[in-house]
């Protein structure tokens, strides 16, 4: 048992770490955040600028073999990376679903042509993806896809033409391509008969709208396609193979969720409890407040842990399982319970917005209310406890009533 | 021995609660959500229609006459609406703490023009005394107010401020000299906050002493009013969230049947059917004067903060993702049941008072 | 809105004051009790005196008829009568099951004979009663029983035999009569065929053995029945009609149930509390103790005053519903974590048992393992909740499978 | 990094794992449940000859010279088996104290012994002074102790005992003049407690000063061993319960197929993931003496506290009313998971620990 890298870990980090601090402003305040005051095209030049730098230095796919724009490294490597990387003041958030979902996705199903004709154009950041799987009435139940593929023509020609709405896909405004799941065929019970595609942004028929959320943020979009013309040559895996292939895919998205579950919310719990003063006195010096930062840290330490064993599972060649269901389901609470405590610690005064209250108030404020979605986006408790229960525990699967019928025959809702 | 409200007062409770189905809509409270509106006056000149304002108010000063009781049933209704109106603020404690201090004439220049919505009031009287922001305590001048309040609710649309300075009670009629005022941004904008400095603001004492023990009365007639508030708003995203796992399908078959899904509503309903006890031994406690009223007051708005939290939150989370957009009422009721549970003072400080009741020990 | 009494109240609350001061010792400090000192049989003994005496008094069944034995009184007078009779030594629990439900359920159900026979002499304290519903099997699944009822005889006797197991049945030990559900029909579904019997304990065929529990303590039994021979003249009830009575008999149970999950545990740890000293000094002044009292105020107060309004609608004449269940929910809860909270207190020295530690420490101790039973008996939190969401909320009951099956095709376990 | 035992500790832990499934036997365990024995010295003993008591002793006293990693391991399959013996009294403090406070010929005298099982120790050195019995903290005169201790783990079978006197730390042996025990009756009897009263007691001198800092020292080793024993019983309640749940037939299918049932197993298994990460990194900062280790050891304790009561409280749940039962193990977990939680102090004393580690503050 080992927390510190092995020497060969160690030398990777310093190489990262140069790299990085020749490439990139060190992080210094907590609120620092890069790009404060771009517009969103600068933000989004600056984020493919800064991508393509990162390919041309071997660390925009490290696992990746180097014939594919990797460097050929291990996942602890990957780690490593991320890890120093947030140290420095780099655009983020943009190239998350490209590279961590949506292009491992290609590489892995994907035929010679799409991987040769996608794969180093996004790696490169020429090129931005999203993926788009949820609809209106498939959120837990991800099966329930109504978006119809059809052949064109009763020839059944080499094109598709896709029709229906999708929901929840971050960056599908600004993105040039993305994965999407439609049903091919209707006569097949619920989670058969879908196919995943390869969908350019741009074609007609394509209509993003903004989803404008509690926060008021607008990250994630409705997607509208009516008659979106697709190439057979754009198919991703065979006819039929879709919900397989999206398992995967969310498979990928789980470990690289669990990292962003933990934090140091609690560090920020005990600044604002050191600077509120409750009858005179820090609020810092109450046991419930003290009670609250030690559960903040526990959970948030400690999912931290869960993490860093999953490594230790990468490093010897595992795959992390399930267990990171626990993850999500403890880190997103965490979020939500942390926040919460944090606006509670100024009492009325904890009411005003940030902007008029200060900025160390910002980060707990959102999450209290990101919480909320947080615990939602990826799978709500409830999914997390049903994957915990039957995939780890053995517990029996719900009793269905959907599961052998054909899809056109399910009771709609 | 009869633990319920009589025929009466369901009655008038019947009638608020159809009038703001009709007014206080979903549209209605984001108006002011998005800044349009300081509030919503629509409902508030309803509510000052139907005696609702002045309901405990005395008939002489333009009240109704009726009682606290009548004004907490008012107070579940505005928080089943989720109505954007500032009762807390002009009712619940500044024509309290002139029905409670104010001598006639104070009461005939001011109560009449609450009752009717015609004035708005606000109070900075609560004793919580948690600071997020540096201010300047209350000093009193003979006839002039030195301080500065942060997160006044309704600071900028009330007309007059009724303050505590030391052991007294004053009013500072906000349009006067020496009144400086700014918003300060709400996390629940639909109940605004503001930033109210006075420099040597003329004031009308309503109290030269014996201020402090009314202040501690309204606030704690206030933390039994605010607690129907949440027990109303509480129920409507328990109700609300029951609705919608009737109707959506998942798996083929509605999410409300799945056990999880059914047991946290359960759980939301046991947290309200908890509050509405406490909410109701608080009211008997207020309206008869009750010696018990300080733990009774503590009690109930600490199950009913509890309550509206636990639906708020669990109830946007059985909605999934739809319940998290913008459009959907979820998280008005997360944005109010937060400003709810800390505008006069936070859980911490209300648990403490409590603990100090049921201990018996002296502040 | 009143939370006191009507002078009629009042007056029925003084008349009762003044019986009990008369025929009782008052209750003086809080660990008081009834019988200490006395074994079993006179203890017994005591409790069928004291019985009688209050049968002399009227105060036996307050709102049953005068000419069965009651007072033709109020719901409220009944509990008026049993929160003054709280204040005083007297012996309980012996007569709980026979007056609170078993008699109850022979006076809705019985022919005229079973009343005749029966009521007077239990309301005396003559007999005590028992009720044999569950079962090994039949546990939450109340209607998976198993006990079977034949008649003697291929042509129909007119007697009954029952063989099979009870379990959990209060006071079965000394008890003279029990109700007792058995199936008549395997042919039906499982809550049909089900028929409820009055079956003497003393008969051949019976056999009692105790159920130790995790307190050590065997207030339970086990009820073996072999061919226990039970004239039809002592069925109650139509044959098939069992599963109805049951619900009826269980309704009855509940708000009775109710009115044992008050309390005042906060008190209780706000004694320990001062006494105990951590780092020096009262452990009564960390704020997570206070909060923890405050949670237990909260709860055990809260109860009580939902079970005031269930109190307030038997007053308007109607009765209380399901919203009990919450009351169960949330008080079984409070004794377990009370129960916890006060042994807490304690730390390391806390964990002597009260015998060695004081008396002041016994009912927090109990209430902390049997907190544990607490939430089982009369229906798991799982039940509960059911309840709420089904008869309350209006929420779908669970898919079942057992529904519509003849009960002899079910899968056994 | 590698965040995880390595397959030598592994093998250990399987090794001991099934000796304790042969030799702790639930009839062996309620054995000292129903006060037949002071422990449960078959397992005792078969510890001591798989080498396991002195796992983490140098090998010139006797011990097998591995460290405290594979100590870890053997506490959390002491856990999981419920085995009643003195792992915490003469292992985790005793030994330990000796280990890191005697002198070379007081260790050979001692050491061999408590690592052969032919002696046990106990010690009453942990910070957290809570007392709810009066007690006369200890006061030492040269070579003599005079003191009262309440609930000493093990203190009737004891042969020795380590205290905390001012500074110093000192070793009584309990046969010895001036001692008398008595038997202070345990909520969980498998782990018994004792009364210990020393007047001018002879004792032995491990360290005339320094001594309390070796004892916060041991006190969080001991808080890291105990979190293993923790993270063992909460995992076997947590699948005992789930074992039930399988076979369980309610309503014509196995519980374990309501999501409740479910979804609360799924909590418990969260729960012991959460506390087994900070167990493991307690252990490191243990092995390694890394300055984290008063941080690391207050969150194993505290996480894994949660754990066990929650699996013990909720697994006895899941199985209705045969899990109330004496018969049944869950009883056991229920006291099992009490005792754990309070014998080296609360989780309010670990708390403080912790947040004053975390905010940065002197004690």
């Amino acid at each position: 048992m080992d927390f510190n890298d092995t020497a060969a870990e160690a030398s990777f980090r310093n190489e990262v770490r140069a790299w990085l601090a020749a490439n990139a402003a060190p992080r210094v305040g907590a609120e620092d955040k890069f790009g404060d005051g771009l517009d969103h095209a600068a933000y989004l030049a600056a984020a493919k600028e800064w991508q393509a730098r990162k390919a041309a230095a071997g660390y925009a796919a490290i696992p990746w073999p180097r014939e594919m724009g990797g460097l050929g490294g291990t996942p602890a490597q990957q780690i490593i990376y991320a890890q120093e990387e947030a140290r420095f003041l780099v655009p983020s958030l943009v190239f998350e679903v490209s590279l961590g979902t949506a292009l491992p996705t290609v590489a892995m199903w994907g035929t010679d042509e799409q991987k040769q004709r996608f794969l180093a154009p996004a790696l490169k950041g020429e090129d931005i993806w999203c993926q788009m799987f949820s609809e209106p009435a498939a959120g837990s139940d991800l099966g329930n896809v109504r978006t119809r593929a059809v052949r064109d023509g009763d020839d059944g020609g080499d094109d598709w033409l896709l029709t229906g709405q999708k929901v929840w896909t971050s960056g599908a405004h600004f993105a040039d391509y993305g994965i999407v799941l439609a049903r091919t065929d209707w006569d097949k019970p619920k989670s058969k008969g879908l196919t995943m595609f390869i969908m350019d942004m741009k074609a007609p028929g394509v209509e993003v709208r903004p989803i404008r959320q509690a926060t008021n943020d607008a990250h994630f979009n409705e997607v509208f396609m009516n008659e979106v013309r697709i190439p057979d040559t754009m198919r991703l895996g065979a006819e039929d193979q879709g919900w397989k292939i999206m398992i995967g895919t969310l498979m990928q998205e789980r470990f690289s969720l669990g990292e962003q579950f933990g934090g140091d919310l609690y560090n920020r719990l005990i600044a604002l409890a050191k600077q509120v003063r409750w009858g005179g006195r820090p609020a810092i010096q109450n046991d419930n407040v003290r009670a609250g930062i030690v559960d903040c840290y526990l959970r948030q330490f400690g999912v931290e842990l869960i993490v860093k064993r999953g490594m230790s599972a990468i490093s010897r060649g595992e795959s992390p399982g399930p267990e990171m269901a626990a993850v999500k389901l403890v880190g997103a609470r965490a979020f939500q319970t942390g926040g919460a405590l944090a606006v509670e610690l100024g009492g009325a005064e904890g009411l005003i917005a940030a902007q008029d209250l200060g900025q160390q108030w910002a980060l707990p404020q959102t999450l209290w209310l990101s919480g909320a979605g947080a615990r939602i986006a990826g799978g709500t408790d409830q999914i997390q406890k049903n994957t915990i229960a039957e995939r780890i525990l053995g517990l029996p699967g719900e009793i269905r009533t959907d599961r052998n019928v054909p899809f056109r025959d399910l009771e709609s809702g | 021995m009869n633990f319920d409200f009589d025929e009466d007062q369901r009655r008038l409770q019947e009638e608020v609660r159809r009038m703001l189905t009709t007014h206080s809509t979903s549209a209605a409270v984001r108006r002011v959500l998005e800044g349009a509106a300081t509030h919503d006056d629509g409902t508030w000149q309803q509510l000052a229609k139907l005696g609702a304002l002045g309901v405990a108010l005395p008939e002489r000063h333009g009240g109704a006459g009726m009682g606290l009781l009548e004004l907490c049933l008012i107070a579940e209704e505005a928080g089943r609406a989720l109505a954007a109106v500032p009762l807390l603020s002009s009712i619940y404690m500044s024509a309290e703490a002139l029905r409670l201090a104010a001598d006639d004439a104070q009461q005939g220049e001011w109560l009449p023009r609450l009752a009717s919505g015609q004035a708005i009031g606000t109070a900075m009287i609560a004793q919580d005394d948690q600071h997020a922001l540096p201010g300047a305590p209350a000093k009193l001048d003979g006839t002039h107010l030195t301080a500065i309040f942060n997160a006044v609710p309704d600071g900028m649309v009330a007309d007059v401020l009724v303050a505590l300075a030391g052991d007294a009670l004053v009013l500072v009629e906000l349009a006067g000299k020496g009144v400086t005022r700014s918003a300060q941004t709400s996390l629940d904008p639909t109940r605004p906050l503001a930033r109210i400095a006075c420099d040597t603001a003329p004031v009308a004492v309503l109290a030269a002493s014996g201020g402090a023990a009314i202040a501690e009365r309204v606030t704690d007639g206030a933390a039994v009013l605010l607690a129907f508030e949440q027990v109303g708003g509480a129920e409507r995203a328990l109700y609300a969230a029951r609705d919608f796992a009737r109707e959506r399908i998942a798996f083929g078959r509605p999410i409300g049947g799945f056990q999880a899904v059914k047991h946290q509503l359960a759980e939301m309903y046991t947290a309200v059917e908890l509050a509405r006890g406490h909410a109701y031994y608080g009211a008997w406690a207020l309206a008869t004067g009750a010696p018990e009223l300080p733990r009774a007051a503590a009690a109930a708005r600490l199950a009913a903060t509890e309550a509206y939290t636990l639906c708020a939150e669990e109830g946007l989370h059985l909605h999934g993702g739809i319940g998290f957009t913008s459009d959907m009422d979820c998280h008005l009721h997360l944005r109010r049941a937060r400003w709810l549970a800390q505008i006069i003072g936070n859980r911490f400080w209300w648990q403490e008072r409590l603990a100090r009741e049921l201990i018996g020990e002296d502040a």
